[in-house]
């Protein structure tokens, strides 16, 4: 279906006539027979992979089968920090991809998904954690990655809510990332679904695959809860249930679920402007464009499949974001809720080939999928249409057996 | 010995309930067949007592010796008198696959008094206070850190924790017990 | 007008009266009051401004479903923004203050934002704003978050205390209303252990207020007989202002206790949280009163029906002067009585049903009023207060028929259970056509931990609207024995669903009938997002923002859903409901974090030496949850002047460092030599009695994990010591795999660690010290390098190592931590002739640094192993297995590729930046830079009086003498060239004297 | 917030006073095993959504580690037992077989 452009002016042409005139930003198809790709899950990560096999190479004979609801998986549960300071070459390069195509997203898509490079910090809180990050700068900056070391008293302006005298934990400087930031997330998926129905590519809605056919070690098609779809290469980006979908596809993945979970706040007027996380207390907020404080914590540890966490995580993670934010007391928490997150061997994704001909995974974002939604979408894009990638090349599920890991934690106590 | 200090000198608070740190006291971990001919033998000598059953502690005097797991005890006698429980263990579990340690320094001992004892601890520790047994001890912890607790007294409870963390232990006592935090006033 | 009647009001004492403030005007009311009913009884029905078109804004409801009243209550370090007036009570001196407007709640220049309404529909943001680039962030963005966001925030430090408390019971009831009382007595006559909590301050919910009888009793009688047979029962727990905030997995529920929100300042805490592990829990919770969609509905003075009458039953507040109620069920009748009990005027009941001759109606008609059925309201008159209303045809276009003058409307659109903690855990809902509801699937429940149902509804949260249905169903559910308590039957005829007033509303009408008052969502957003293709409840709940405010859309949710269903042609259960997440309604996020603050926000460990530190100016370093002093300032002293005094007390004299954080663990039995053998890289079971060694560990997958010195204690008995941090980890991984790998091996483990304090004593006087107490042989006979002796120093029972981390003469010795204080003050005193000194971790480090020696997290960061370290000397060749071996032989760990230790000498003298690369020609694939090495340890030395440093360098041991190049700051360079990395005493000739 | 009841103790202890270890049963591959037994070892996981057996430490009571069978999509937690087993025991697994028929069984 043709896109209509948004503008101001197209909505002040439609507000004379009550905005009757809006048509729908995608389609909503029955399943052809056979697509050249599949995509299987319409998450940020699957409509962006189909996005840029449209965009950059010319393949738009796509489906993306969603089980539920596009967006309705992490994409739309996570809280939206976009920032590319990793320490390894491999993920800065991926993560640094997909920031930068952020910063261009809404005029890619005709779409305000509010990228907001307001600027990100991660505290340095003990010694320890002051070399990681100091590390980190360097190795940013030979990355191409724009990152520095602040001092306290520079955090101090950035963030006046913010207690920088400890006692525990006084903060020590700062891991900043000017560019990094947040976007809407929701908006992410709604976008690239617009656009790749606009490129004339299905996405299914509340179609679940039951099963995945090959022939002589080769993908053929998938089973669905809409009847039988044929393909000659399948994408499987399915955060949480790779391994329920490799499991069908007879191979199995280095990679666990685990609940991951966020809360925000009532909303409350500006306070807080750019995004902070503070590893040694494992807290990590920032403020919506709402006015809601953003808070997200560490994972559980047990594999669960509910998209419900334990409560104590929570605690955890607010009375430690207390001590460095002493305001957020007197707030209230509006509403929490969780997700399931993928986690390999070394909290790093697998974007890879698989022992199935045709079939292509990526999987184990683990806690930091969103950031990386546009950088994901088009490494994988060209992995499946070139059968390989500089930007996926280190990211094969098969690194665990070579002992080839990337490993993050290095710098940080955790990888958000 | 007067070297010896516990780790908080002694220190007290009056809220609701009176907590108290309750001094040195001798500990030791023994590790072991809890149900050999020798090691109840060795608990007899030790402390008066029979081996406990699962989460129990036998009681006799300033004696104790409590359960902590399948294959270990907690044998608690006068901090003076630890070393020669050390000797005397060791001697009589000669022979057998055992441990014996002395981990009196390594611990903390309070009391919890008053007859709202158990309302300062049940905002501390995840346990049901309504069906903890005459008798019982309960290895838990107390809001961050491990405990193990046990019903000393009529309207008193015994709470051992280790020693570096007495002072965070002992400001959770003194928050939990405080005036006004009653959970059932009268 | 709304005023507070001259009689009556249940629930307020007029013999109390408590003074308050609204923007600063001082305000009356009573004991007994909410803020909602105080500021309504002194005819304050504008309390603030929407959302997004900064629209006027009144009080609705009566409880935790009111959208608009919010204020910011308290001052300084009490403030708290975005309190709900309905559902705080009033005490004396309360300071309130309406929210999001400027300049004054009366003028708002926001409100700009209402007359461009129709160019802000739902979701307009996405589709504009997007040129230029930079603009939504410097232009745009900045001002969209200044109009949100509601309440101011708060500035200052939390001044009240919190706390947990932890509970246990077979059943645990969620509601105190006749429902939620019958149930609990049910279960406890049962002998059930029974936790019942409700949300307010009182019992009874709405059948009090509606004047039910039970068991020929007024339900107040009834209610006041049950709760005091329940407070006698001692299986029964009864907590008021507590509401069941959440249902989290295996029956764990949270009850949140605002202990002290009325009586702020008496010392109590503010708030409890109760988290509570429950057999069983019934949900009591009761139902929510809708909205109806008519064109200005959110015009202040339009209020729930329910609400309406709870003001005056039990506040005696009188919302306004002349009422209009408008209703599509019986039950609005009741506010039609009770206003006129009051004496107050109701001009017309508007029902939208075609004919209306219940008993309620006929009842209302019998005093006089007018019912005009089939009929609706097409809008609402007035700004920021209702002026009257504009009658038409409920199945029209909205044609007005007539006008009705009034000053308040009561609207009723039926009711919604409350399901929330219901759904919490995954229990499912079904729709109930007839009462046009969601309610509870008893076929769906949420099951706990073993596998079987752990919820139930009961009463108006199941569905049951009328007081006889409510009391049978919540006395079976509990397993209640004998006759339930009983109310007459009702005969209310059917309710009949009305999603928009009228029916055939056009856009312009549709453009103000608001389903979500607070963030201004209204029919027509729904209706758009429907258009585009947003047609998930999720998509749309979240394009339009529909119950995303904080009042989680328990007001009007169904009446969106119902929408958005209409405009997708399809049932309402097909659409079903968005999640219903935790918590009910919003909880303080002080009582989440609980007692956690201040001194005891996190345990802190202390050495037995820690007092002595803190007095001797010790500068602090986090490790872990020990505090380990980094070095001691002295008066006027700085950081980097103080590390290198105490580096060179050691070199030159002797210094004392506190090892007490080490981790101690004993591995005893027949097995243990085997045992230590698979767990450290090295052999530890052919180490002597009486001699210390020092062992790595690895992870299993071959990173190299931790560190430290085995010793051995005797024919069967090691004692292995670990680094700081990994004393737990370390003594958690032996019993992993004695107990789940290993286990009928003869091994058994104690962690120590906390049973002695450890000192080292290092430096050229270090012996001569020791021996001043006297007691024991140190000579280096008596207790070789690497060898440990048992005996008595200065009195006190001792075991002495002779290791070293400093390069220097050095003894660790242990004591008992009772004694560690002593022990301490002792060596002080007997060093005082050498100038005896404590030094920290900085110059620990620095000086393992000069030694080239490692550090665990400094040289390894979990991506290292031991062979890059060069340390196959400490990896032994004749085992087949240990921890981390297999994996040491992948491709990638093999690799003669891999980055490997070496020493660092800048060609300046100066000191590398700490973490800084080595950069090779070109760049990689991704266009990064090459990189071949990088800085893992950087100091100056004082000892040697240069910049001294370690690093990983590709091939880096066979590349000594070569210079490399650390691109840092501002495009500088820093040269650096690979040497050998131990810079001090390469022999060892210091240490081993 | 789970409960488990330590099958050493019979404490029903909540989730805050036990720690989690992953996937039970793991047989260990040493030096001499190939790379596709060593990484399936250290990193290949079942990670079913439904029935999983699994490793918890009881670390702040006994400080022993046991195993439980616990369906990862609805939580239900079957059965708890010794660590010192090499697969299920066979009553747990016909109880487990016996509530969800369509299990495919243990390995």
């Amino acid at each position: 279906m043709a896109m209509r452009r948004y503008s101001a002016f197209a909505i002040a042409k439609e507000a004379m006539s009550y905005h009757l005139g809006w048509e729908r930003a995608w389609g909503s198809p029955a399943p052809k027979k056979k697509y050249d790709v599949i995509i299987v899950g319409a998450g940020g990560h699957g409509l962006a992979t189909a996005y840029y096999l449209g965009k950059n190479y010319g393949i738009t004979n796509v489906a993306i089968i969603e089980k539920g609801w596009l967006g309705g998986g992490n994409t739309g549960r996570n809280t939206t920090i976009i920032r590319s300071n990793y320490l390894q070459d491999p993920s800065a390069a991926i993560y640094e991809k997909a920031r930068s195509l952020y910063e261009t997203m809404s005029q890619d898509l005709n779409y305000n998904v509010m990228f907001s490079p307001r600027g990100l910090l991660m505290l340095g809180q003990t010694e320890h954690e002051v070399r990681g990050y100091k590390r980190t700068v360097y190795a940013n900056n030979l990355q191409g990655v724009a990152t520095e070391w602040i001092s306290p008293a520079k955090v101090k302006e950035l963030v006046p809510i913010i207690n920088i005298d400890g006692p525990r934990y006084p903060v020590l400087g700062a891991l900043y990332q000017a560019r990094g930031g947040t976007a809407r997330h929701d908006a992410v998926a709604w976008g690239y679904a617009r656009a790749c129905s606009a490129m004339g590519m299905d996405v299914i809605q509340q179609c679940e695959v039951t099963g995945v056919r090959t022939q002589g070690g080769k993908v053929v098609g998938v089973d669905t809860t809409k009847g039988a779809i044929d393909c000659d290469k399948l994408g499987m980006v399915v955060a949480g249930h790779a391994s329920v979908l490799a499991e069908q596809a007879g191979f199995r993945l280095p990679i666990e679920s685990l609940a991951l979970q966020a809360m925000v706040s009532e909303p409350i007027k500006p306070c807080m402007d750019v995004v902070v996380m503070a590893n040694t207390v494992h807290g990590y907020m920032s403020q919506s464009d709402k006015g809601e404080m953003v808070i997200g914590g560490g994972t559980d540890g047990y594999n669960n499949y509910t998209q419900r966490g334990s409560f104590h995580h929570i605690e955890e993670t607010v009375r430690a974001l207390i001590e460095t934010f002493p305001m957020i007391s007197r707030l209230k928490q509006l509403r929490q809720w969780g997700g399931i997150v993928d986690m390999t061997g070394d909290r790093s994704p697998i974007l890879s080939k698989t022992p199935v001909e045709g079939i292509f995974v990526n999987c184990g974002w683990g806690t930091g999928g969103f950031k990386a939604i546009p950088g994901s979408g088009w490494a994988m894009a060209e992995l499946m249409a070139r059968g390989h990638s500089p930007l996926t090349e280190e990211f094969s599920m098969y690194r665990f057996r070579e002992g080839k890991f990337i490993d993050e934690s290095v710098a940080a106590g955790v990888a958000h | 010995m007067s070297k010896a200090v516990s780790a908080l000198g002694g220190v007290s608070h009056k809220g609701f309930a009176e907590v108290a740190e309750a001094g040195l006291r001798g500990m030791i971990t023994v590790r072991g067949d809890l149900s050999s001919a020798a090691m109840k033998k060795a608990v007899k000598a030790a402390t008066g007592t029979a081996v406990p059953a699962a989460r129990r502690i036998e009681i006799d005097g300033d004696k104790a010796a409590a359960w902590m797991s399948p294959d270990e005890l907690l044998v608690m006698v006068p901090y003076e008198g630890a070393q020669d429980a050390v000797a005397a263990l060791e001697k009589a579990l000669a022979g057998e696959h055992h441990l014996v340690a002395d981990v009196s320094d390594a611990r903390s001992v309070f009391t919890v008094k008053g007859s709202k004892a158990p309302e300062a601890l049940m905002k501390l520790c995840p346990v049901d206070f309504g069906t903890l047994a005459e008798g019982e001890i309960r290895r838990t912890r107390a809001a961050q850190v491990a405990a193990a607790f046990w019903k000393s007294g009529a309207d008193e409870f015994t709470l051992v924790s280790f020693r570096s963390v007495a002072g965070y232990v002992m400001g959770l006592l003194e928050v939990s017990s405080r005036k006004g935090g009653e959970i059932f006033p009268a | 007008m709304s005023t507070r009647l001259s009689k009556g009001g249940r629930l307020i004492d007029r013999a109390k009266p408590l003074n308050f403030t609204f923007n600063g005007r001082r305000m009356a009311g009573y004991e007994g009051d909410t803020l909602a009913s105080a500021l309504l009884g002194a005819d304050q029905m504008l309390v603030g401004r929407s959302f997004k078109y900064h629209r006027p804004r009144g009080i609705i409801a009566s409880g935790a479903e009111e959208p608009n009243a919010l204020l910011g209550l308290g001052e300084g370090g009490k403030f708290e923004p975005n309190q709900r007036a309905t559902t705080t009570e009033l005490f004396d001196g309360a300071s309130t203050t309406s929210q999001n407007h400027w300049p004054s709640l009366e003028f708002d220049v926001g409100a700009i934002n209402n007359k461009l309404g129709r160019f802000l529909p739902g979701g307009f943001y996405y589709k504009t704003f997007m040129f230029p680039r930079f603009a939504w962030k410097h232009v745009f963005e900045p001002v969209i978050r200044q109009s949100a966001g509601l309440g101011k925030a708060p500035t200052a430090r939390d001044e009240d205390r919190y706390e947990y408390a932890y509970a246990f019971a077979d059943v645990v009831v969620a509601g105190g209303g006749i429902a939620g009382l019958t149930a609990a007595l049910a279960a406890a006559k049962a002998g059930k252990r029974v936790w019942l909590m409700e949300q307010t301050a009182h019992w009874g919910g709405r059948a009090v207020v509606d004047g039910v009888e039970i068991d020929g009793k007024p339900a107040e009688a009834w209610v006041n007989e049950t709760v005091e047979a329940l407070g006698k029962m001692d299986n029964v727990t009864l907590r008021t202002r507590t509401m069941a905030s959440g249902l989290f997995d295996h029956g764990y529920i949270m009850g949140y206790e605002r202990v002290a929100d009325h009586t702020p300042g008496d010392g109590r805490p503010r708030h409890r949280l109760w988290r509570i592990r429950a057999g069983h829990v019934i949900t009591a919770t009761g139902a929510i009163e809708r909205s109806l969609s008519f064109a200005g509905n959110d015009i202040p003075g339009v209020m729930l029906a329910s609400a309406v009458r709870d003001y005056v039953v039990n506040w005696a507040v009188s919302p306004g002067d002349r009422t209009v109620i408008v209703t599509n069920n019986d039950d609005a009748y009741r506010t039609a009585l009770a206003l006129l009990d009051a004496g107050l005027l109701v001009p017309a009941v508007i029902d939208a049903r075609p004919e209306a001759t219940g008993a309620l109606p006929e009842a209302v008609r019998a005093r006089g009023v007018r019912v005009l059925a089939g009929h609706g309201i097409a809008k609402v008159k007035g700004g920021k207060r209702v002026t009257g209303v504009s009658i038409c045809v409920q199945a029209g276009e909205g044609a007005e028929i007539e006008s009705i003058a009034c000053d308040a409307v009561a609207m009723s659109g039926g009711w919604s259970p409350v399901v929330h903690l219901w759904s919490h855990c995954g229990g499912k809902l079904i729709w109930d056509e007839e009462r046009a509801m969601f309610r509870p699937d008893p076929k769906r429940p949420a099951t706990g931990d073993d596998g079987e149902a752990m919820v139930t509804a009961v009463g108006s949260a199941n569905g049951f609207l009328t007081p006889d249905e409510v009391l049978a169903d919540a006395h079976k559910a509990a397993g209640g024995q004998g006759k339930a308590p009983a109310a007459p039957a009702e005969s209310e005829a059917p309710m009949m669903p009305v999603w928009i007033m009228p029916q055939g509303a056009g856009p312009d009408l549709r453009m103000k009938m608001w389903l979500d008052p607070q963030n201004d969502v209204k029919v027509s957003d729904v209706q758009l997002a429907a258009r585009e293709g947003y047609e998930s409840v999720e998509h749309t709940k979240r394009y339009t923002t529909l119950g995303m405010a904080t009042d989680q859309g328990k007001m009007s949710n169904i009446n969106g859903l119902a929408i958005l269903s209409d405009a997708l042609h399809r049932p309402i259960p097909e659409t079903g409901t968005t999640t219903f997440r935790p918590p009910y309604t919003p909880i303080s996020i002080g009582a989440i974090a609980g007692e956690a603050r201040g001194d005891i926000f996190q345990p802190l460990r202390r050495t037995p030496m820690h007092a002595w530190h803190e007095i001797h100016g010790a500068h602090w370093e986090p490790v872990g949850l020990w505090r380990r002093p980094y070095c001691f300032l002295r008066t006027g002293e700085g950081v980097h002047d103080a590390v290198n005094r105490e580096i060179r007390t050691v070199r030159n004299s002797v210094g004392l460092l506190d090892a007490s954080t080490l981790g101690k663990i004993i591995v005893k039995g027949p097995d243990a030599g085997k045992f230590l053998d698979m767990l450290y890289t090295n052999m530890m079971s052919t180490l002597p009695v009486g001699k210390c060694r020092y062992g790595l560990m690895c992870s299993e997958n071959g990173f190299l994990s931790d560190d430290g010195v085995v010793v051995r204690l005797s024919e069967d008995t090691w004692l292995c010591h670990t680094t700081t941090g990994g004393a737990d980890r370390i003594h958690g991984w032996m019993e992993d795999w004695l107990q789940c790998e290993w286990w009928d091996w003869k091994v058994y483990t104690a962690n120590v660690t906390e049973q002695y304090a450890q000192v080292a004593i290092a430096g050229p006087n270090a012996r001569k010290l020791l021996e001043k107490l006297g007691g024991m042989d140190l000579s280096k006979e008596a207790i070789p390098f690497m060898e440990w002796r048992e005996g008595t120093l200065g009195g006190f029972r001792a075991r002495v190592h002779r290791i070293s981390f400093s390069g220097e003469l050095s003894f660790e010795v242990a004591v008992p931590a009772s004694e560690g204080r002593a022990f301490w003050d002792a060596l002080i005193a007997a060093g005082e002739e050498f100038g005896v000194a404590p030094y920290g971790t900085e110059a620990m480090h620095i000086m393992r640094a000069e030694k080239g020696f490692i550090m665990i997290g400094d040289e390894t960061d979990g991506t290292v192993i031991p062979q890059d370290l060069n340390l196959q000397w400490a990896i032994s060749k004749k085992k087949d297995d240990y921890l981390g071996k297999r994996a040491q032989e992948r491709s990638h760990m093999a690799s003669p590729d891999r980055w490997k230790l070496v020493g660092l000498e800048t060609l300046d003298g100066g000191v590398i930046p700490d973490g800084a690369y080595a950069v090779a020609e070109g760049v990689n694939a991704n266009g990064q830079r090459n990189m071949q090495g990088r800085v893992t340890s950087t100091y100056y030395s004082p000892t040697l009086n240069k910049g001294i440093a370690m690093g990983l360098v590709k091939h880096g041991p066979d590349r000594m003498g070569e210079v490399l190049d650390f691109p840092v700051d501002n495009g500088k360079v820093v040269k650096a060239r690979i040497v050998d990395p131990v810079f001090y005493d390469k022999d060892g000739e210091k240490q081993n004297v | 917030m789970l409960t488990l009841e330590c099958p050493y103790c019979g404490v029903k202890a909540e989730e805050t006073e036990l720690q989690a270890g992953g996937e039970a049963h793991l047989k260990r591959y040493g030096p001499g095993s190939s790379d596709d037994e060593f990484e399936s070892y250290l990193f290949m996981r079942k990670n079913p959504k439904g029935v999983h057996f699994e490793r918890w430490r009881h670390a702040y009571g006994c400080g022993k580690w046991f195993l439980a069978a616990r369906c990862t999509a609805t939580l239900e937690v079957f059965g708890t037992y010794s660590a010192q087993t090499k697969e299920p025991p066979a009553d747990l697994q016909a109880k487990i077989k016996a509530k969800r028929p369509n299990w495919e069984g243990y390995k």
